[in-house]
């Protein structure tokens, strides 16, 4: 097995490190890089955590790939009796607001994202009458407000992505003076970014966006050249840690054998 | 009193244009796409739908200005790409009002409209834009702490599509579905239910079905409509009979580039000869 | 077998006639009689009533006993592939509000009426500082703004229960005026009562209580003198039907075997 | 992670004075009485309870005097007579604090506190003196209409009784009984969950269960405490399994009647040995 990988297996392993064992998640089907990234990190280093799958299954059995059970009719059935227990859609929903404070993490795939971690998958112009209509924030303008954190990722980096502000907020961002005001101080918004050329965070002093690492396939000047906007970039600045080989054995061979994950790099 | 009959007719007597309707399913699982079809067939308009996540339903419709207006939490394609008529209709032709929805606020205020609240206070959509521009989202204050309220969805008709049906009325799903609370959720807020099933069962299969394990979907006192469609999802999936048909979606996705093509869509898919799918 | 009739059979066979073929209602468990009603009026002239019980069951079985269903768990098991039907306590919940006013009538049994229809299930004196402390409204409070009409029955007229003024209203009575007021005029209320004395509603002029009809064996005087307050009497008030033949039959031998309806005439 | 332990343990360690906690079950039906019985030999007190529907459970509490504040829609012994300690406490000793709510508005408010909105409105309140009386009932007007508003229930701890779960945490019950969201109602709107259990079972035993129809009560992200408490809900009724021991509800009603017949009660079958039921 080769021991290359592509700015995509970056992104996921990256997207995996992000999540701690004992912690609980669910994630939406429309973002596949996410769904590939949980599976890493149950298969590696979080076997305890706790994952709903398609708003039912707890922790659907490892050795079934995620898409087949949603796709094969016979894995389906299989499924059933391997999964460590069962929930509703209903109640997932529940867990958003509920008393529990159950949901650890989520993901977000923005369209458009500032230096103030707002995004935008709404639309590019007059909303009434817009230039431009992304499909819409699905549960995107939830999540921010209903898990402790948030991780996102965006497949290619750019300068259209990365808009100095966003022409609409779908969700809000890290904004911790805000979230104060509205009593939503449980939940830091979106706490990292992954991309095709490094990882971001808020923790400026300014509590603007920063580069947290770069891949080692990736520059400086790349990473500015298509930020629509002046983010911090410290000069120690390091190396994102690069796929390790057995990260990507077990995503090539058991987290994503059917490369999923490459959906990311066609749609967007 | 349930009323059982072939899609064409039920289409024709229930759905008028201005009909305040929601779609069962998301995301291409679970949706009432035989219903879909028939309402292009018979060239209704004017319509306006309700449903949490939109795909081929929603963009076939807006191929067809069908929709006048259209509630969503996301239209596109999941896996395969963006949905076409939806980007065309509000950004070219501007035929649709389009008005976005939290997934969240929207499963609110579906629930909502089941218990016959008139509205719901969550704290979700705290920050997003979407308040400014709706007029129906209001920030609210209850004991110092803010919050946005929503109003109900309650729609005239929901449309879904489930597994067996009988005689009574009463609807079958297999347990351990994973999806099943898509369609119950824009069915219980709606003043009428019309329910599309692979099969229609004898009331003795039914309870067969009960003592084998499953319990009813909707009761015979949630329905008013039923019809037979087998395969009445596709090509949204219908786990656990049959799957997405991520082949098919693809070429519509293609297909509904161009008008020329997506005129050759209908006329080989909803138009034409029906084809054993 | 012998046509002579108690007290409690009158009721629970005039209570039956209050309910319509394809009308569809649900019962508390706690009302007897009303269980027993529902079920003699399937065995005879309503076979198409839609009657959740228990929360769940859509028109159970016929040939299996309601409290055997509830207390014999074999009896529970068979009665389950014989029901027409299963829904849920919550989506019953969602009827009692919902957008397709599902429920035609309920049943209520008032420890306190008026003369206007107002029932109280709560308290006598302060409310803070009950002389008497009733067990509390249940759903009495609820079902006459949740079902198109009450109807609610007395085991024992006396005029304790049947006061001017009910000391605290736990549940609103018909009042039309009121009821178009705050937009519930698609609720009548209590529509009907059926009491060991005869069968009270409120068609007079004025829209306070009169008497519809007085059992065969009781009187004007005895209505009168165990009433709290002036109630219409018209001078032409007829006498209720007797129970038929047919109907005391079912109501011993099917509908109420166990003699289930005589704990409302223990229990008050 | 859920914690297993003996009854007696997990009471001593979760229930302390002035919690707030939610019963599951309803009137003689799936009621958490091994707990019950459990709260009253450890003599806690100052418990402030929400319960749909109280009844022995209640009665017993309040006769020990270990209720604060009690909210209910119902406290009597259906089909035996009145709860003789509840009017008891309230009409002489005013020990505790009674808050009545109708049926319907206590659903409501246990399911807002499960969806996190922090009130909710509903119409069947109106007309009703309860309005005048609580100070947390509100009249609102939305669009026109008039609403009462009522507050979410949220309890600190939520206690029910349940069929098995299995080492995860998983809970199951049967499909097909009548009574379970009796439970599950007041268990979703709770900060923490205790569960009570017939048994204990294997996880394999539990996937068995799935296999053969059943569902989850509870997942293993909503339990926080399980006990193994056989026959647990007795002398309640919990279907299945075992009926409402009316028998002995009708020899409690008896024996409440006076403190010396009370306290040889609470002797013979709290304090003593337990005996087999």
């Amino acid at each position: 097995m080769s021991s290359e990988y592509t700015p995509i297996d970056q992104i996921v392993v990256s997207l995996s490190r992000e999540i701690n064992n004992n912690e609980t998640c669910y994630t939406g089907i429309a973002i596949p890089s996410a769904v590939v990234a949980v599976q890493l990190a149950r298969m590696t280093h979080a076997p305890n955590l706790k994952f709903f799958y398609g708003g039912y299954w707890i922790n659907p059995d490892l050795d079934v790939d995620l898409f087949t059970i949603m796709t094969d009719t016979e894995a389906f059935r299989n499924s059933i009796s391997k999964a460590q227990g069962f929930s509703h859609l209903i109640r997932l929903y529940e867990y958003w607001e509920g008393p529990k404070h159950t949901l650890s993490f989520g993901f977000i795939r923005p369209a458009q994202i500032d230096q103030f971690g707002n995004i935008n998958n709404s639309v590019i112009g007059d909303p009434n009458h817009p230039k431009f209509r992304f499909p819409g924030g699905a549960a995107a303008g939830d999540i921010s407000n209903a898990c402790s954190r948030v991780i996102a990722y965006v497949p290619r980096h750019d300068a259209r992505t990365f808009v100095e502000k966003v022409d609409f907020i779908t969700g809000k961002g890290a904004s911790p003076e805000w979230r104060k005001r509205v009593g939503l101080d449980n939940y830091t918004g979106i706490a990292s970014i992954i991309t095709d050329l490094g990882i971001l965070d808020f923790n400026s002093p300014s509590g603007t966006m920063r580069v947290r690492s770069i891949h080692e396939f990736s520059t400086t000047e790349e990473i500015r050249e298509n930020t629509g906007f002046d983010l911090e970039i410290p000069p120690d600045v390091p190396t994102t840690e690069v796929p390790t080989q057995v990260e990507l054995e077990v995503l090539r061979t058991k987290a994503d054998p059917l490369e999923i994950r490459n959906f990311d790099s066609r749609n967007r | 009193m349930v009323v059982i009959g072939p899609v064409d007719e039920l289409v024709r007597k229930i759905i008028t244009p201005k009909k305040k309707i929601s779609f069962g399913g998301a995301a291409l699982f679970l949706k009432p796409m035989e219903v879909v079809r028939e309402i292009i067939r018979q060239e209704i308009k004017g319509l306006k739908i309700y449903t949490l996540i939109g795909d081929l339903d929603i963009d076939l419709l807006l191929g067809v200005n069908a929709i006048k207006e259209l509630h969503a939490s996301y239209v596109g394609l999941p896996m395969v790409g963006m949905a076409k008529h939806f980007r065309t209709a509000i950004e070219k032709e501007q035929s649709v009002v389009f008005k976005e929805w939290t997934e969240l606020s929207m499963v609110r205020a579906f629930q909502a409209g089941a218990i016959g609240t008139p509205a719901i206070m969550l704290r979700t959509l705290l920050g997003s834009d979407l308040v400014k521009i709706r007029d129906d989202f209001e920030e609210v204050t209850y004991k110092g702490k803010m919050y946005i309220q929503v109003p109900a969805i309650v729609p005239d008709l929901a449309i879904v599509h489930a597994y067996a049906a009988d005689k009574n009325g009463n609807v079958y799903y297999p347990k351990h579905h994973a999806l099943d609370e898509f369609s119950t959720l824009p069915a219980h807020c709606a003043k009428e239910l019309f329910v599309t099933v692979e099969k229609i069962i004898t009331n003795e299969e039914g309870r067969d079905l009960i003592k084998n394990g499953q319990s009813t979907m909707f009761s015979s006192i949630d329905t008013d409509y039923i019809a037979e469609a087998p395969r009445g999802a596709w090509p949204s999936g219908f786990p656990p009979f049959y799957a997405s048909d991520m082949g098919h979606i693809m070429t519509y996705s293609g297909m509904a580039q161009m008008p020329e093509t997506f005129q050759m869509y209908l006329q080989e898919y909803i138009f034409g000869e029906k084809e054993e799918n």
